[in-house]
């Protein structure tokens, strides 16, 4: 389903991803772990065209999409909720749901469907997303992800800054979503514990390098995960 | 209470004025000071159109079709670089090339048309509107006003693409995650920009004239509304535009013309120095 | 390799190289004295053309001015004519009506003008204003300005003008008067090395690469900005007096955004922004190119507006850094042994 | 303990949700103290309230050798005695490697270590070399690498002769050579120089290498706080940065 091969990617002069490689296939549920700094944010604003990347390829279903514009990638069917959200402040939720679905119509009750899943949204549906807590952010972030209908769906760290409580409704939501066999699921995460739970397989990232790669059961079991993870060489 | 009204129907064209001008710069973080040249182009395409002997309906879509189209040009040609900078060097670079344009535009309109003025006179009656003698031409002008403005909130507020619009000023990395084509929305809404500029033009035709000297007048007008409403917020501009208009109607008529226009500028300037982000900011909703 | 070396012996001729590294510095400037000096010698004597060199000079003076203001701190300041009016106009009151002896005029102009520099400056720093907010308000108050002059028409003589009478025969005379303007701009020019070299000029360099940078440094980055904005307006208010005492005639015209500001940006898109005799160059080749134009009338402002966009679109750095360039890199060419080293850097990988 | 930094009570909010949350600290002179801690968890920020780029939401007091820089603008941090050296190296690309290093010394006291008077040339010679830059003096910065770029921007710090330096996460894309050539530089820094170090750091190796005490930070707390291998043992730090093991044990 999306295929990265020998990626780079570099700010400024400062390369932070030095040839990665990771395969998805459809319906799988993929994690990339690694500690703050390993380069986890680069490779998948890198994939979803924010960032430009240095050199390497991305093949989105068979199809190169290296170089194109984010807006083509979301059109194309994988949607990224990076970890700073990006929500429209000033826009009522509801709106921020629409606007996941642009530029289509989304299909009727689709709406509901999503808020089903975030039931602390169905309330605050015509509250501005710049008054909603961080957990509630996240779930819209998510949501408005959600309503694009996306074929990959990409999130990046989705319990930064948020209280135990909270994350573990996002997790349990993310759950929900994996048992969903269309979608397929790329997740970052630091909380490597948390990661593992939810995923069938994993990259574990250091320092821009796919350090480790395996199931999540061959990966828990790993003596070498928490070492190499906290990155301690 | 005629002046007041007076102010109102001025209020509304300041407002269609500082409208574009607002989403232009919430969109690109291009500040257009030919914004102003915008109107007399319209006025001028529409004047000539006039004396070639083309009837009034004619002139006013041709007048509109100008401006719309020279915003065009402008996104599509010189703005392409401009737009490839970022944050302050992008802003920086607008200011002086869309400064640049103003001159070029007025050196040329006022050299090619120096006499040449757009005057769309109403047949017919005043009207009495609420006790108050109203001329027709004002009366047209506001409803023109009225009806764009209603247009175009209904677009930005309803319609999938005006929430696009709205959701790049907000956010414009989320925008593109959502699928927004960004260059394609900054020049649509440049395109409408120009459109609002030339109903200006029109409203401006059916009250006094439009001649090739006003630009930089315009441009400030739209700018000082602009600024008291908050750069780049809609609601604010269009809030302002209607206070300042009152408050020009009222104080040209107590005090004079030249106190006004210092007046609505020191209001501008308090609004930078005071609160940024404008007096009726409330949100770009 | 470099080993350290013992201070004793080190400090002497490293002060020596310091002495003389200063006076080089400032040889450009003495050049150009040297070479503008010269100017009314080629002229022969003709009243107009006289006429027309000291209007570039006034125009070198006030686009080195906007070099300390814009150049130097990146605070776009669009009301360069007023500040000059504001002097231009003080002076005359105080002078004509009021009697003061033209040097303590003149100066009060100047002081008024400096303080509305400065305060423009100080507010701007303060309220972290961007460089879209500085523009804005300093447009604003060239209208202000201008509005202002012509409405009080009983004390400004309002859109015509009025005739000035305080000026004598230095400020007056053709050749006097050159040689006059000459001297404040070869003294605009001598202060403009120095500050470069001085603490505050640094700070200006390293505020203009990177504020944030420069604060970590220790620069005073809001101190510096003011100061430049401080003694920019300053400059331009000295001129902006003395111009109207000059002339003999002061309107609102004399000091449009239309007339000064648009031309001062012209001027130093073409001279480049911050270079220290772009400025010079930059008004010698706008008072060339107004001469020529003369016959277009208001067609010129056309002209202008297309300077002002071709400049800035295209040589972001200004014309004659941008020819420079291309000289050494022409001359480097020539020379094959260290072609491939030109010019390369790590630069092309930024976005 | 006779502390050089002292920090007390720092806070600050963004958006009313607290990035640093009352934190006090304390290091002495030549300490090298290292800051850990997951994303988030408030680090660069604190490094930040100390340098004085941002301002806290409220605090008791920062001293350095008992001056009070509580609402201080940076550049008077700076003078005071505090360098930061940042992520992303900040140089002024106008200057050569001398002109940026002097910079350093043109606004404040002389290097660290020398007596005499040296103008700010001088001086930013001294620390080129020893950092082993002084053979590119006159190159531009455009030149340098990403691992003498962060040299050099140690070196401006070097040359403004400060007590203390701030060092944010001044590793990250270097490779495994250059991580160890710079620890060997910091490290000489601190017991040549007898400067203090505050150190966010996430290549761990670096840290247990380098430094005398290591604090933990999450969600704007200190976590643990001690000495590098023990606190990497602590269970509650593996947590942090781990998560909780699958569902259940909600860790409070």
């Amino acid at each position: 389903m999306l295929r990265v091969e020998d990626l780079y990617v570099a700010y400024g002069d400062i390369e932070v991803v030095h040839g990665i490689d990771v395969e998805v296939a459809p319906g799988e549920v993929v994690g990339i772990i690694g500690s703050n700094g390993a380069g986890k944010s680069s490779l998948l604003r890198a994939v979803c065209g924010l960032h430009p990347a240095r050199s390497g390829e991305i093949r989105l279903a068979g199809r190169s999409i290296i170089g194109d514009p984010t807006f083509r990638i979301a059109r194309a069917g994988l949607t990224y909720v990076p970890a700073e959200r990006r929500l429209f402040p000033d826009m009522t939720v509801l709106d921020n749901l629409l606007m996941g679905a642009y530029p289509q119509r989304p299909a009727p009750g689709r709406v509901d469907e999503v808020v089903a899943l975030f039931p602390r949204l169905q309330e605050r549906r015509r509250q501005a997303a710049g008054t909603l807590s961080g957990g509630e952010q996240q779930m819209l972030a998510i949501g408005r992800a959600l309503l694009a209908g996306p074929e990959v769906l990409v999130l990046d760290e989705p319990s930064t800054g948020l209280a135990p409580a909270l994350a573990d409704e996002v997790y349990a939501a993310l759950r929900i979503l994996r048992d969903d066999r269309d979608l397929t699921l790329i997740l970052a995460e630091q909380q490597v514990g948390r990661a593992l739970a939810l995923v069938d397989r994993a990259y574990v990232i250091e320092q821009g390098r796919v350090r480790l790669q395996g199931t999540a059961a061959e990966l828990r079991d790993d003596p070498d995960v928490q070492r190499a993870y906290l990155g301690i060489a | 209470m005629a002046i007041v009204l007076d102010g109102i129907v001025f209020g509304l064209q300041l407002s269609l004025l500082a409208v574009g001008l607002t989403l232009i710069y919430g969109l690109g973080g291009v500040l257009n000071l030919a914004h102003g040249q915008l109107v007399v182009v319209a006025g001028i395409a529409g004047a000539v159109t006039i004396s070639a002997g083309a009837a009034i309906p004619v002139a006013v879509v041709l007048a509109v079709a100008a401006a719309a189209a020279l915003a065009w040009l402008l996104d599509a040609t010189l703005l392409r670089p401009v737009y490839r900078l970022t944050g302050e060097r992008r802003v920086l670079l607008s200011l002086l090339v869309t400064l640049g344009v103003a001159f070029l535009l007025d050196g040329i309109l006022i050299t090619t048309h120096p006499f040449t003025a757009l005057n769309l006179s109403v047949p017919g009656p005043a009207i009495d509107i609420l006790g108050v003698r109203m001329r027709s031409g004002s009366v047209v002008a506001s409803i023109i006003a009225v009806t764009a403005l209603a247009a175009v909130l209904a677009f930005l507020r309803l319609s999938r693409f005006g929430r696009a619009v709205r959701s790049v000023i907000q956010d414009e990395e989320g925008a593109a995650l959502c699928g927004v084509n960004l260059p394609l929305t900054r020049t649509v809404v440049f395109v409408l920009s120009g459109v609002m500029a030339g109903l200006f033009a029109i409203t401006q035709g059916l009250i006094s004239s439009v001649g090739a000297t006003s630009g930089l007048d315009f441009t400030i007008l739209a700018l000082i509304v602009t600024v008291v409403g908050g750069l780049g917020r809609v609601s604010g501009a269009l809030v302002a535009g209607l206070v300042l208009g009152i408050v020009h109607a009222v104080s040209s008529f107590y005090i004079g013309a030249f106190v006004t226009f210092v007046i609505l500028l020191g209001v501008a300037m308090l609004t930078i120095l005071i609160r940024p982000t404008g007096i009726f900011g409330g949100g770009a909703r | 390799m470099t080993a350290p070396v013992p201070s004793a012996d080190g400090a002497t001729p490293s002060a020596a190289t310091c002495r003389h590294t200063t006076l080089r510095a400032y040889l450009p400037v003495a050049i150009a004295a040297a070479v503008l000096a010269a100017v009314p010698l080629a002229l022969g004597g003709s009243g107009y053309l006289m006429s027309l060199a000291t209007t570039a000079l006034v125009f070198a003076a006030y686009a080195i001015g906007m070099n300390v203001i814009f150049g130097s701190s990146g605070q776009l300041f669009l009301c360069l004519g007023a500040l000059a009016g504001v002097a231009g106009f003080t002076s005359v009151l105080l002078a004509d009506d009021q009697g003061w002896p033209l040097a303590l005029s003149v100066t009060t102009g100047v002081v008024l003008a400096t303080a509305i520099g400065a305060l423009f400056s100080w507010v701007a720093v303060r309220r972290n204003l961007g460089v879209i907010f500085v523009g804005i308000v300093t447009l604003a108050f060239s209208l202000v300005f201008t509005n202002l002059v012509q409405g009080l028409r009983t004390l400004t003589g309002g859109e015509t003008g009025r005739v000035v009478d305080a000026g004598g025969a230095a400020l007056r005379g053709p050749i006097s008067s050159y040689y006059l303007f000459l001297g404040v701009v070869v003294g605009f020019l001598a202060l403009y090395r120095w500050l470069e070299g001085s603490r505050t000029g640094w700070a200006w360099r390293a505020l203009k690469d990177d504020p944030v940078a420069a604060e970590l440094a220790g620069v005073d980055v809001a101190r510096a900005r003011i100061l430049a904005g401080t003694i920019g307006a300053a400059m331009v208010g000295l001129i902006g007096a003395l111009f109207a005492h000059h002339e003999a005639f002061i309107s609102p015209t004399s000091y449009a955004f239309a007339h000064v500001d648009v031309r001062v940006l012209i001027v130093i898109a073409f001279g480049g922004i911050g270079s220290l005799l772009g400025p010079v160059v930059g008004a010698v080749m706008l008072g060339v190119i107004d001469e020529v134009l003369r016959p277009l009338g208001q067609l010129r402002l056309a002209v202008y507006g297309a300077l002002l966009l071709a400049l800035f679109l295209g040589f972001r750095r200004g014309v004659v850094p941008a020819v420079a360039d291309v000289v050494t890199t022409w001359r480097r060419a020539r020379t094959p042994s260290d072609a491939p080293a030109a010019g390369r850097g790590t630069r092309a990988s930024k976005h | 303990m006779t502390a050089l930094l002292e920090v007390r009570g720092v806070t600050r909010h963004f958006g009313g949700l607290p990035a640093v949350d009352g934190i006090d600290l304390e290091v002495a002179a030549d300490e090298i103290l290292a800051i850990i801690g997951p994303n988030g968890a408030g680090k660069s920020t604190l490094l930040q309230l100390i340098n004085g780029l941002l301002a806290p939401t409220s605090a008791q007091r920062i001293t350095l050798d008992g001056t009070e820089l509580l609402g201080a603008k940076p550049h008077r941090i700076r003078r005071a005695g505090i360098a930061t050296v940042l992520q992303t190296p900040r140089m002024f690309p106008s200057m050569s490697v001398r002109e940026n290093a002097a910079l350093g010394a043109r606004f404040t006291g002389p290097p660290t270590g020398v007596q005499e008077e040296l103008s700010p040339d001088e001086a930013a010679m001294r620390v080129l070399e020893r950092l082993g830059l002084d053979d590119r003096a006159d190159a531009a910065v455009d030149e340098l690498t990403l691992h003498d770029k962060r040299l050099l921007d140690l070196a401006r710090a070097l040359a403004g002769g400060p007590r203390l330096v701030l060092l944010d996460e001044v590793m990250a894309g270097l490779n495994p050579t250059e991580i160890d050539r710079f620890v060997a530089v910091v490290r000489g820094i601190r017991d040549d120089l007898g400067v203090a170090i505050i150190w966010v750091e996430h290549v761990m190796r670096a840290v247990t290498d380098l430094a005398d005490r290591v604090i933990v930070l999450e969600a704007g707390r200190i976590l643990a706080e001690g000495d590098a291998v023990e606190v990497l043992r602590d269970r509650r730090v593996i947590e942090a940065y781990l998560g909780q093991q699958g569902d259940g044990h909600a860790a409070g």
